[in-house]
């Protein structure tokens, strides 16, 4: 492995697909929420990564001009504060995720998602009124569609 | 086999990304608004700092929907998390260093973040970074004593009141003929605390607000009822 | 205002009168006024019907999305609007006497029913004075929905059998749109004349998918094999006069829409030159072949009914063979006896409908196992019935026999031996069956319960004497219904059938004057013989002995159940169910990707469908 | 200085001073919102009066273009951000005991809808996005129970998932470009995003905002949402938010992404979720959920409609869009008593008969029956399909026609229902009057559209045409160009 | 300096992989809170600093202290 293929670019890219991939990772292997969660913030680290990277040049300063003197090449404000955005923006959902999980663990005591979905098809069943399809069942059993009642009683004349 | 189809999907995720790489040029950004920025951030906004001079006022309504979103979503935390049972268990109360540490903190605290968010358009930091402290300085007391609680209806009050400040300023912007949220004010001299007209303000009202937002949200989640 | 504006107009002012007044008493007889104002609005443009006229456009059109929705009447639609004018004023008058009273009595809204029938006939005007694709397809849903309405209005059962009805028509209408959508996509518009010029060039693929979706959206309406199973069930749950109404007219509808795109736009020789491959059949064959299908297993599924209504109605599934049969075969002769045969059965079907309706307003039932012996009680119904088993058997002196030897000349003329047969098997059925319905109802031994039984009501007595007089007189002059005929012909372009008063004019042709002059002094004389032998004694009705034993009346001798138990044991298991099953099985194919689907939105991790999908789409450009 | 930043500007003050004035007077809360919204709306309609065929570009903080945030304002954006001002001011939600934040979030929701759909900027679109993403959280969670928190849960983790991804894109796109202005990108998009890069990205942002716009793989969290949200938020987010949404794919389909490949993709999912959402809701037993899943199948029309190349495509896709923002708000509104089993709906119709008229007033305009609007809608989708003559475009109008014909099936099942002779043993209980009227008139608009066919076609075509009008679009914004100013 | 980087993105993608594999999430905590870290060092590598400090307070910082919470709240915060 040469050094030219290991210039600084290509290390900050990887770190940023790299956690990426890790989230995306994490997020369909785990069942558990908080791990979803952990998995959706490396995943927007990642992206913020990227977006920073998007316009970096080696050999920029920082885009501070400290007194007075205007550096030759500066960095890209932009994205820096683009990412600032999406970090506090990230936080904000970050700390609604972690409330909603302490509640739904209060109300169904659990935070795995396979439970949880269950729970919340149990509670939306009982609260129509319908009885919860279970996967046992033989699907032409479960509602009987008008058409289906009158081929039936076709068939019986 | 859900742990094999999803390595299959890893790979394949893999596989685009090393796509992605082999067609992505990664020194092809001769042209871009942040250059532009960076020549003439000094002259519009007066601004040393070129990302505070993007975040207040190239992209100020940005900031203002960012701290939307803080605010709803500690609104929604509010909501979400309700109000604690008066007979639910406590935490056990903190240790004598934690409740000295955290009183000596709070003004120490206090004042750097104040001041992160007063030279947030000469240096690095700004009403984020200093908003963050201001929220852990208000934080900490109540970290070390459990009993204690910040008072939801304050937080609520100074959280309106800034970001009503924020949109305040955009329209007096607009009612002085210009768009909403221009820089407004003298701008003063390049380099100097009182400079940059209308953004140091800006970033007043940003720190106080995210302060206040993020503490009200530390604060709900800390006065969650815990499982047992 | 042409005379089609005024037509329409007219109509739509007796769909608000219906919905006004229907609940009022007089309600009924000034919507049937209206109905017969309508018919003489249709008769202001009576040119049409005797090739005096081509076409009277409306001059209501508008302009959407680009395209010019047109309005128009031809000979075509003229000849059906009479039937449906004619069935509308027949059916309301019907309603508007005592029938009406005991259907509001019996809790039912007349508002609902008379503002249905409007509203059905006046869909179905628009829909036949469409002028373009456009326009057919926008009169075929409101007439699809129009039906759907007045099926659905008896509740309870009835609701599964509109719903049947409207799973059915609203596939097939969406079948239409495909079809009707393909045509705009290869012709770049919906007109009628430009369909016409561009089928020449049209590819044989397009032809073939063309045929298809428009066979299956037409024929949904019309019942055709194998769409057949929603309409004998959901015209016989219509209230009373309603599924006379739907009985003679409505599924017709779809028989129009068939003429004019397929017959007239494409051309039966298009259809002709559309080879199945492998075979010696074409497009014309097959549709033939579902043409005498659609006569034969209806007709014999008509047999095992015990319900009165619902082997009318099963008739009428088997009757919509005959016409598409000859309009198939679209000779001179085939056409013009499918399309009499529309209007003689939509005679002979609504006063049908109408008798059995009577007989269940007098004796609250339509069961064949709990009636007999009414000949007594209710003999204008019974003379009524008469003659419209007679037409519906296709025997003289009844119209039914001529549109039946058109069609049978058609086929021999045509060279097809197999179809006949087919026909003639149909036929068969037909007759078995109308005895079947005329024995069970009036002849045979009297129940007790019906002694009381009095004739129908003059407000359904008289719809039913006019109608048989119709059925009659166009059996003895059947060049009457042949000069309409001739002109749809016309404009349709197929070869027009040279007629006259009684009959045509060809070698082994057809005089009905002659025929039915014979048979009336031949029954004159049986007649005669029969009164003067003087050899008959009158007994009254309950006075009946056996073997030297009197038999009560409670005795049961009718044998009315069971009927024909050896042909229904030798055909009865094979012939109905595959298509049920077909029908169910589709249902539950469309459940089981339901609950998978339910399955996939509850269950599924999305992220791995979202990869699944990323990874497809990279790998497919990258490839 | 332009007035239509009040647009955006008015609610979020008004929901920033909600909790301060309700101390004040709880009356004046009550009021202050929808009073807000009307003026909003008053701006917008006076905007729009004025607006003609020149669109108007307005600098937030009055910098050059490429620099600042555009906000562009053509018919087509307007005509959304009105619809959401007014949508959410028709179907301004109500909540026990959460009214004052459930206030502050309509007002919340009104002025980011307003913006996301004015907005021409990318990162700024991405904000307002996850602005109104958390404000549907919040709108859904006011429910209260603990369904509706677990469904937000999952909603939550989809659409964080996707807003990952979005900005992940919008790097890319930076990345390629250095520009986040729209009018900008569409100068260079031609020379500098028609490669794999710009697709990656387009794949991306189409994931990241497609999960409002209830696109195929990442609506898993539509049915559950739905069913457990209230009746009008679920009104607002089926009919408001996700047009939004799709609003926003198809600005960056118009503007930014070109390449062939990207309309296939879209083609693929909206049949995909057609097929799914129409198949699903054919055995669902219980109307809010059959009503959710025949709107994923409504959305994958309007993806369908938004495959085809061109003009027509996104004229077809408006038509729908609009048709949909009137309908299926109705629909969920009378859904609120109605929400429940099917099956328990037996004899509804005799409680609220005028209710139960208008459900088969939607349900046929919904499965295109003619002449009503959704009959045109569906028209305009299939024509170009059909001309486009590929076997991908047939088959998705084959599965446009069976679903149509699924959907006959299972809401035709539901008016028999209705109007079902024998009643339940549960009473019904009647709509609320205010629920009940705003569907009314939402039908009224379906029935007055069948009478202003032709203009109202005619003004959907301008709309499509100004919204492809990619020159215009960038001659109204006029970024100055970053040649010059390369360091 | 790139040598600095190579470790640094090494360290954190392990981290990362802790993250999502940690049985006791107050570990998978602290390997997050670490990502963070790192990641604030390369935002400082790419002349960001502002970004630098805002990871630092918000992301390695605050995100941590919520998450502490809430694992205390869910009764997570046990070590295994």
């Amino acid at each position: 492995m040469s050094m030219e293929f290991l210039d600084g670019n290509t290390i900050l890219y990887s770190a940023a697909f790299g956690l990426m991939l890790i989230g995306i990772g994490g997020i369909v292997i785990s069942n558990h929420l908080m791990r979803i969660i952990f998995g959706i913030a490396l995943l927007e680290a990642g992206a913020n990564l990227l977006l920073l990277l998007s316009t970096y040049h080696e050999g920029a300063s920082a885009p501070i001009i400290v007194d007075g003197i205007i550096p030759a090449m500066m960095a890209d404000p932009v994205p820096q504060a683009l990412v600032l955005t999406a970090i506090v923006i990230g936080v904000g959902i970050l700390a609604l995720a972690l409330s909603l999980a302490i509640r739904v663990q209060r109300a169904y005591g659990t935070l795995d998602m396979r439970e949880v979905r269950l729970r919340l098809e149990q509670e939306i069943c009982d609260e129509a009124g319908i009885e919860m399809p279970s996967s046992s069942e033989k699907p032409a059993e479960v509602i009987k569609t008008p058409v289906n009642s009158v081929v039936q009683q076709e068939s019986g004349s | 086999m859900r742990r094999f189809t999803a390595a299959l999907f890893l790979i394949g995720l893999g596989v685009m990304i090393a796509a992605i790489y082999q067609h992505m040029d990664f020194s092809n950004t001769a042209l871009n608004a942040g250059q532009a920025i960076n020549s003439v951030a000094a002259q519009e906004t007066g601004a040393a700092n070129f990302v505070t001079s993007v975040v207040l006022a190239y992209r100020g309504i940005d900031t203002l929907l960012e701290l939307t979103i803080l605010f709803t979503a500690a609104m929604i935390g509010g909501m979400v998390l309700g109000k604690r049972r008066v007979d639910a268990p406590r935490d056990p109360d903190a240790g004598f260093i934690l409740r000295t540490g955290a009183d000596l903190l709070f003004p120490l605290l206090l004042v750097v973040g104040l001041y992160i968010i007063l030279h947030g358009h000469l240096t690095p930091g700004g009403g984020f970074q200093g908003g963050v402290i201001l929220a852990s300085a208000f934080f900490l007391p109540l970290l070390a004593r459990p009993g204690s609680s910040i008072n939801q209806d304050v937080i609520s009050i100074v959280e309106g009141l800034a970001g009503a400040t924020f949109i305040l300023i955009g329209l007096l912007a607009m009612s002085e003929g210009y768009e909403f949220l221009s820089p407004l004010f003298d701008k003063g001299e390049l380099g100097a605390l009182i400079s940059a007209g209308s953004l140091p303000v800006l970033y007043l009202a940003v720190g106080i607000k995210v302060g206040s937002e993020l503490a009200g949200l530390l604060a709900h989640l800390a006065e969650a009822e815990a499982v047992d | 205002m042409t005379a089609l504006d005024n037509l329409l107009l007219i109509s739509a002012v007796t769909l608000v009168i219906a919905v006004l007044a229907g609940n009022s008493r007089v309600g009924g007889w000034l919507v049937t006024i209206m109905y017969a104002l309508q018919g003489a609005a249709l008769m202001m443009m009576s040119g049409l019907g005797y090739s005096t006229l081509t076409m009277v456009q409306s001059s209501f059109s508008i302009e959407v999305l680009s395209q010019q929705l047109l309005w128009r009447f031809d000979a075509l639609s003229w000849f059906f609007a009479l039937i449906t004018i004619g069935a509308g004023l027949f059916c309301s008058w019907f309603a508007s006497g005592e029938w009406g009273e005991k259907y509001r009595d019996n809790g039912g809204s007349l508002r609902l029913f008379h503002g249905a029938l409007a509203l059905n006939v006046f869909s179905m005007l628009v829909l036949l004075a469409s002028g373009d694709l456009l326009t057919l397809f926008i009169g075929w849903e409101l007439v699809s929905w129009a039906s759907f309405l007045i099926m659905a209005l008896a509740g309870g059962k009835a609701f599964g059998y509109a719903m049947r009805y409207i799973s059915y028509a609203f596939a097939g209408a969406m079948a239409l749109l495909g079809g009707l959508l393909l045509i705009y996509a290869e012709v770049g518009s919906f007109d009628f004349q430009s369909l016409k010029e561009a089928v020449p060039t049209m590819s044989s693929a397009t032809l073939w998918l063309l045929v298809v979706l428009l066979t299956a959206g037409f024929g949904v309406k019309m019942a055709i094999l194998p769409f057949h199973l929603w309409q004998a069930k959901a015209y016989a749950e219509t209230p009373g006069p309603g599924a006379a109404f739907l009985g003679a007219i409505s599924s017709r509808m779809g028989l129009f829409a068939f003429i004019v795109v397929i017959v007239q736009l494409i051309g039966i020789s298009r259809l002709v030159e559309m080879k199945i491959p492998f075979t010696f059949l074409d497009a014309q064959d097959l549709l033939a072949w579902i043409a005498v299908f659609t006569i034969i297993i209806p007709t014999y599924i008509a047999l095992r009914q015990h319900d009165a209504r619902r082997l009318l109605a099963w008739h009428g599934v088997g009757q919509t063979g005959y016409m598409l049969l000859g309009i198939v075969i679209a000779n001179d002769l085939g056409s013009a006896g499918g399309l009499m045969h529309v209007f003689n059965y939509a005679t002979y079907q609504a006063m049908l409908f109408m008798v059995v309706i009577a007989v269940i307003h007098r004796t609250g039932t339509s069961n064949l196992n709990k009636l007999g012996g009414l000949f007594t009680r209710m003999p204008l119904s019974y003379l009524a019935m008469l003659v419209g088993i007679i037409g519906l058997a296709g025997l003289p002196p009844m119209n039914g026999f001529v549109s039946k030897w058109l069609i049978y000349r058609s086929l021999i003329v045509d060279g097809s031996p197999l179809l006949f047969l087919g026909a003639v098997i149909g036929t068969l059925g037909t007759i078995l069956s109308v005895y079947k319905l005329i024995h069970n109802i009036f002849l045979g031994q009297l129940r007790v319960e019906h002694v009381a039984v009095r004739e129908a009501p003059l407000s359904m007595v008289i719809p039913m004497m006019l109608l048989a007089a119709v059925v009659f007189v166009t059996g003895y002059f059947p060049g009457l219904v042949l000069d309409w005929t001739s002109a749809v012909q016309a404009s349709i372009g197929i070869p027009v059938l040279a007629h006259h008063l009684g009959g045509i004019d060809m070698k082994g042709g057809l005089d009905m004057i002659w025929i039915v002059s014979v048979l009336l002094v031949g029954f004159g004389f049986g007649t005669l013989v029969f009164f003067l032998g003087g050899r008959s004694k009158r007994v009254h009705q309950l006075d009946n002995y056996a073997g030297g034993h009197f038999l009560t009346a409670e005795t049961r001798y009718h044998y009315s159940d069971n009927f024909y138990p050896g042909l229904m044991h030798l055909i009865g298991p094979w012939y109905r169910n595959s298509f049920e099953w077909l029908e169910r099985g589709l249902i539950s194919a469309v459940d089981t990707l339901s609950t998978a689907m339910q399955g996939l939105y509850r269950n599924a991790h999305p992220s791995y469908l979202l990869l699944a999908v990323v990874v497809f789409a990279l790998s497919w450009v990258i490839v | 200085m332009n007035l239509l930043v009040l647009m955006i500007a008015l609610p979020l003050l008004a929901a920033f001073l909600l909790s301060i004035i309700d101390r004040a007077s709880s009356f004046a809360a009550r009021v202050i919102g929808p009073l807000v919204l009307l003026a909003t709306a008053a701006i917008g309609l006076s905007v729009w009066s004025q607006l003609g065929d020149a669109p108007q570009a307005v600098q937030w903080g009055g910098f050059q273009a490429p620099l600042g945030i555009t906000l562009y304002a053509d018919q087509f954006g307007l005509l959304f951000a009105l619809a959401m001002t007014i949508g959410t001011l028709l179907l301004w939600p109500r909540s026990t005991g959460n009214q004052l934040r459930s206030s502050s979030l309509a007002l919340l929701l009104a002025g980011t809808g307003s913006g996301l759909a004015l907005s021409g900027d990318l990162f700024n679109i991405y904000v307002f996005y996850e602005l109104m993403t958390v404000v549907s959280y919040g709108l859904i969670a006011s429910r209260g129970t603990s369904g509706s928190f677990a469904s937000t849960l999952r909603y939550l983790v989809i659409s964080g998932f996707g807003a990952a991804l979005a900005l992940a894109g919008i790097a890319l796109v930076y990345q390629a470009t250095g520009t986040l202005n729209l009018a900008q990108l569409a100068q260079v998009a031609p020379e500098k995003l028609n490669n794999l890069q710009g697709f990656a990205a387009f794949v991306l942002m189409l994931v990241g905002f497609g999960v409002k716009a209830e696109l195929f793989p990442v609506n898993m969290w539509v049915p559950e949402v739905y069913a457990t949200a209230s009746s009008r938020v679920s009104a607002l987010l089926a009919g408001v938010v996700s047009k939004l949404a799709l609003l926003i794919i198809m600005r960056l389909l118009i503007l930014v992404f070109h390449q062939p490949e990207a309309l296939t993709v879209l083609l693929v999912l909206g049949i995909l979720g057609v097929a799914t959402g129409e198949l699903a809701a054919w055995r669902a037993r219980d109307l809010n959920r059959m009503l959710a899943f025949s709107s994923i199948g409504q959305l994958g029309v309007m993806f369908i409609a938004l495959s085809i190349p061109g003009n027509a495509g996104i004229f077809a896709a408006l038509a729908v869009a609009v048709h949909h923002l009137f309908l299926k708000p109705a629909m969920f509104l009378l859904a609120a008593r109605w929400g429940g089993s099917i099956r328990r709906l037996c004899g509804a119709a005799k409680t609220s008969p005028v209710a139960a008229g208008l459900f088969v007033l939607l349900s046929l305009s919904l499965i295109g029956v003619p002449p009503l609007p959704g009959f045109w809608a569906k028209l305009l989708v299939i024509m170009p399909l059909l001309t486009l003559d590929q076997p991908l475009y047939y088959f998705a109008v084959f599965i446009i026609l069976a679903a149509a014909s699924l959907e006959a099936n299972y809401l035709f099942r539901v008016v028999m229902k209705l109007y079902d002779k024998q009643p339940t043993a549960v009473p019904h209980k009647a709509h609320a009057t205010a629920d009940l009227a705003t569907a009314v008139f939402l039908g009224g608009g379906l029935i007055a559209a069948v009478f202003m066919l032709v203009p109202l076609a005619d003004r959907l075509d301008s709309i499509a045409a100004q919204a492809t009008d990619v020159s215009t679009y960038i001659q109204t914004v006029a970024p100055q160009s970053l040649e010059g100013d390369v360091q | 300096m790139e040598v600095v980087v190579l470790i640094v993105v090494i360290v954190m993608l392990l981290s990362a992989v802790a993250v999502m594999l940690f049985k006791d999430f107050l570990a998978a905590l602290a390997a997050m809170t670490v990502v963070s870290l790192g990641l604030s060092f390369l935002f400082v590598v790419v002349r960001a600093p502002d970004v630098a400090m805002t990871e630092a307070a918000i992301g390695a910082g605050l995100s941590s202290l919520l998450f502490a919470l809430a694992l205390r709240r869910l009764g997570l915060w046990r070590s295994q």
